[in-house]
């Protein structure tokens, strides 16, 4: 693929806003205008960027209890997730869900699964929807480096390749699940050496660079949408802050941190799109504000928005055709 | 009319909504092997040929997987029937129906729907512990599932044909009893549920209940195999004068409470029976409920004929001590007089 | 006497038992992490430097597996204290505990015991559907169990070290909110259960309720978190006349029967309290044995103060009306004069 | 290892016992006098018998629904096997357990569990006992192909390798998990290059070929005891009989059922003795006889043992120190 295919500047838009709105949230969290916890995706950006390059509003893609990153990616609009974060009844969710579970069928963006590695059998079974409905749609599920310990990620993984599935699985690699290092629970290198296992090709890559993490996804989704079956793609990347509220990070040096903080994605681009002439200083900066601006609007849509009604409660137990009645 | 087993009918469904809905598809474990049996217990048998692998779809040995799976394919627009080999391996899959298909609608807003049916065997049938359970009281707590589980022919094909419509996740709660007493592969003790089922097209509803024989001195409460426990009993009652109302809730969730409490409100005395054990049954459940919306009308205590508080026994000698018996419930019903 | 919260006395409890018998130890994950923060509620932390990562293990995320090694472990001769870190992961665990754990003793003939702890946080904090679950009627429910809910750190502690010491299977689930008021991973909402805890060794024995206020009017029972909304309702009760007896039964299996028994035959009016949705509750439980065993007592109707049918919601203003609270107590308790 | 140091003769004993006691059981449960369903072990026996033949009563071994193999090649004796399978009082789990339940811990079988894949992770768990208390016994689990694609093997074989278990997986692949064919629900060639995924050794041994899995055994046991670590150990075998009571087996072939039964491992084995001197028509006669005798004495103790009484289902729901005790 020649450089001059790859969406760059949209990606770095993307890259960008992702990494504004989550600042935001952490501020607003601080502030204690965001109840609950928060799981943060700073540092991973480039992988839910350079893959949801590659899919449209009719494809799926599910994610965990870090979903936001996730969902911008995906074109979930930036004010019902803030309006659920808010806990306001404008939210994704009405308010129902909350952070960890974001999302939006509208533009494929399935509500997040907050029980690691739960997703993993969950897009099989969408990615074969979308076969047996003759569709060439694609399920991609995100999931860390630790739900790769979880059985459904065996489970889910040899089903989706003894039927050949339109599915492609995305393993954000961070080092961590939660405070634990990968080293101490996997006896592997990669998290795609598991591959293998089940037949089914594995990828490694580097998650900090959005270019090969767009490469990658392209063969693998090219594939499932051919035809061709699944892929395990493992993107070595690292998450910048805590992993909820109020994490220390004290069981990782601050020497890992700085190395990784070197590899940070979003200079990176910025720098190549410069090099390439893509970009200046200026309209980076003008990006920049226009994100602000965006981020700006989303909190005082959610900020504007009324609160559910405490009896809202009982809603969408079951699924109505009418929306907001009762089955 | 025909005359057909619960097997039979649940096949009968299954094709029928098949033939109807091409999103309809059937998944599980040995469910459309070549040569093979049809699932655990040949509800599926044949269909494979019918309707090709595709869509009697083989899985491997991956509860959690295929639960998963069949959530998924329902979220993204086809129909799913799941077939759970034995339902003491629905603890396996447990994750995936409490917590991803029960809580999808809800958590998305009403947004998302997950029209899945999960069907499973229950009850004790000499095989020890881990083959005998019966789990309704797991999932009739569950908030977002609805729960059925028919006694009858008539009531198997009619609320599965309505659970593969639902657009909400339904378990279906099957007795090994109760699938048909011939055939090679049937039962010690089982119990004819051979009835008639309609040539023509019918639901059974969701959510109604049955009176399965009306009396006035006692409401017996009775499901899956305990019906006919119920059933029998009323009559040895009945030849000591104690007229016995038995009814059959068929649906567990969303229940026919009025037609419970309604009962009660008329004999003012009410025995539930059920295989499961006591403590946290679903009778307890059904007792809860009436203590709080019938109180006043209640004659006597309200008596739960169940299964001790003890994993299920192989030994047949014990097994028969464990599951609830016709003469169990006479004396729990004669105790309140 | 020294003054601790709920995690402190947990923390107290594994340090004692750890340090009493080697076979005990500790299994979960982000128990042990140096730099971690000794699990998701802190009750492990700094343990390991006291005890060395082999003894308090920090696994992968594999609930199903870490749990089936504490099962495996406990039969072969130690004692281990797994940790789940919100208890609604229990349900992919949940083969293990009933299929495995929970019968492995009757299965056996009496041959075989599994002394083992799993440890579980409930309760809603805000953090939406899948980590606010209240798991308990899921466990009250499985013969060869043993359940455990403290809702003091006196208790907690004293529990634990029965627990330990017990040679079947226990699970100690635990309220979020009662974990500690104090610290930077303090919950919104979180009520002091801080308590005073002796400085000798004493244990709570397993099966032993507590009554937490005297009264002779109204019996209400609730456990973790709502024993503390009973008992805020009571004071309210008791400006108006109305004395209410509150029972903490601290052990749910085995139950102290004649504990609420008694307490119901001297108030003649019962209302249970829990966070759990009501059908298919424990409070449905309690209610079904007191309309069993102590009917010809009862004044008025049993009721229930449960959540509703639904999965836990997000909103802080959904959660609070989800979430039984001291007025609801108060109306259901008028609700019987 | 040379031949003469393997114990042919005993292995021979070991399996034809499984072999007669198996027969027997099948004859008594079509004769309607062994409740229940059975799960027979009939052309596996080389495996059972091959691994054990290691075992020492301290080391544990875990079984599956096909546990009668494992059990007699783990040294319970056959009378309280026989009384189980009759439901009697006298049986290893007096009459509570039933057939896929047998085993006795004084000779270190752990009741069956008859849930697939169940056992694998308790396997690490006893082991992670064995090594804490110092011991140098290990564990063994068998399950079959159908457990390999069962969470509980991926979550399992993880933990062993992490933690270096002493605990030996030996998968007995016999191609089919019920009716459902091996390469159906596998896209690997073998259930041993899963191994890899955990960074354990994997291997692949003739599972109708005594001294091969005695062999793989033994390293893989040995190597577990001193401190080596878990191994998966795949045999490839057949079941020659149906999956349980009246499986008519017509999801596989006569012919391939045929090409199996000519490599049933027993005649075989009684070949091999032949050859090597170690025994003759008329010794191996004798075995059988006194198989028989012991199996009659079996079956006769089963007969006359008192069935349990009714309420006796109200004990052991707890563990007792008292044994029949209620705690
Ligand atoms: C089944 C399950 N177990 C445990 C948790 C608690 N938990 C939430 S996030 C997390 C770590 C997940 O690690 P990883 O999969 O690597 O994702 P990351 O947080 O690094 O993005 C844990 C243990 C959970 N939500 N679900
Ligand atoms: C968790 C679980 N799922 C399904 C079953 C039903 N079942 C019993 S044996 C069996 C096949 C097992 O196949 P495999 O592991 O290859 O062992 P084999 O029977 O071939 O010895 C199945 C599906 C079960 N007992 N447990
Ligand atoms: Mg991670
Ligand atoms: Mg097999």
């Amino acid at each position: 693929m020649s450089s001059s295919e790859v969406p760059l500047l949209e990606m770095y838009r993307t890259m960008l806003t992702i990494r504004r709105f989550e600042e935001r949230c952490n501020y607003l969290f601080m502030q204690g205008r965001i109840p609950s916890t928060l799981h943060l995706y700073i540092g991973q950006e480039a992988v839910a960027t350079g893959v949801c390059a590659h899919l449209g509003p009719d494809d799926y893609a599910l994610s965990t209890h870090r979903p936001h990153g996730h969902s911008i990616a995906k074109g979930v609009s930036l004010s019902i997730i803030m309006a659920e974060l808010f806990a306001k009844s404008t939210g994704c969710c009405l308010g129902k869900g909350g952070s960890m579970h974001v999302g939006d069928m509208d533009v494929g963006m399935v509500p997040a699964i907050a029980i690691v590695g739960g997703n993993i059998p969950l897009a099989a079974g969408m990615a074969l929807a979308c076969k047996r409905l003759e569709t060439d749609r694609v399920a991609v599920a995100f999931f860390g480096d630790g739900a790769a310990n979880e059985g459904a990620f065996h489970e889910g993984l040899n089903m989706a390749a003894i039927w050949d599935l339109p599915v492609v699985y995305v393993c954000e690699n961070n080092l961590y699940g939660a405070s634990t290092k990968f080293s101490t629970v996997f006896k592997v290198e990669n998290v795609a050496d598991r591959a293998a296992a089940y037949g089914m090709p594995g990828m490694v890559v580097n998650g900090m660079d959005v270019e090969a993490v767009y490469q990658a996804a392209g063969e693998a989704i090219t594939r499932a949408r051919q035809g061709g079956g699944p892929t395990l793609i493992e993107c070595k990347t690292y998450r910048m802050v805590g992993h909820s509220r109020s994490d220390p990070r004290t069981y990782r040096t601050k020497e890992e941190e700085a190395s990784w903080q070197e590899k940070d994605s979003i200079p990176r681009l910025a720098k190549r799109l410069r090099e390439e002439g893509l970009a200046t200083d200026e309209s980076l900066e003008a990006i920049d504000k226009e994100i602000e601006q965006a981020i700006d609007e989303a909190v005082a849509f959610a900020e504007r928005s009324p609160s559910p009604e405490p009896a809202d409660t009982l809603k969408h137990v079951f699924y109505a055709s009418e929306s907001g009645g009762e089955a | 009319m025909a005359q057909m087993s619960i097997a039979e009918a649940l096949r009968q469904a299954i094709r029928e909504e098949m033939q109807r809905d091409p999103r309809v598809f059937c998944i599980g474990e040995d469910i459309g092997v070549e040569g093979g049996w049809g699932g655990a217990f040949t509800v599926t048998l044949g269909l494979s040929d019918e309707f090709g692998h595709e869509r009697i779809l083989d899985t491997p040995i991956s509860e959690l997987g295929l639960t998963g799976v069949a959530v998924g394919a329902a979220m993204a627009g086809l129909r799913p029937i799941a077939d759970m080999q034995y339902g003491d391996f629905l603890f396996l899959a447990m994750d995936q129906l409490v917590n991803q298909a029960a809580k999808m609608t809800y958590m998305s807003g009403g947004t998302v729907k997950v029209p899945m049916v999960m069907r499973a065997p229950v009850g004790a049938t000499r095989r020890g512990a881990q083959h005998a359970q019966s789990l309704e009281a797991f999932f009739t707590h569950v908030p977002g599932l609805k729960v059925v589980a028919p006694s009858t022919a008539y009531d198997a094909k009619g609320l599965l044909k309505s659970a593969v419509r639902d657009d909400n996740p339904v378990i279906m709660f099957e007795h090994k009893l109760l699938y048909g007493s011939k055939g090679p592969r049937t039962e010690t003790g089982a119990i004819s549920a051979t009835g008639e089922v309609p040539e023509e097209e019918y639901l059974v509803p969701i959510g109604e209940g049955a009176i399965r024989r009306e009396g006035s001195d006692v409401t017996i409460v009775g499901k899956l195999l305990t019906v006919y426990r119920a059933l029998g009993a009323a009559e040895q009652l009945a030849q000591e004068g104690i007229e016995a109302e038995v009814i059959d809730p068929r649906t567990l969730v969303p229940l026919d409470r009025d037609l419970i409490l309604e009962s009660v409100r008329k004999t003012g005395r009410l025995v539930v029976v059920e295989e499961d054990n006591i403590t946290g049954g679903w009778a307890g459940d059904i007792a809860a409920m009436v203590a709080e919306e019938a109180f006043f009308w209640l004659d006597a205590p309200i008596k739960r004929v169940s299964a001790p508080d003890t994993p299920a026994p192989f030994a047949p000698v014990m097994e028969a001590f464990y599951v609830p018996s016709e003469e169990r419930v006479i004396r729990a019903v004669k105790s309140l007089f």
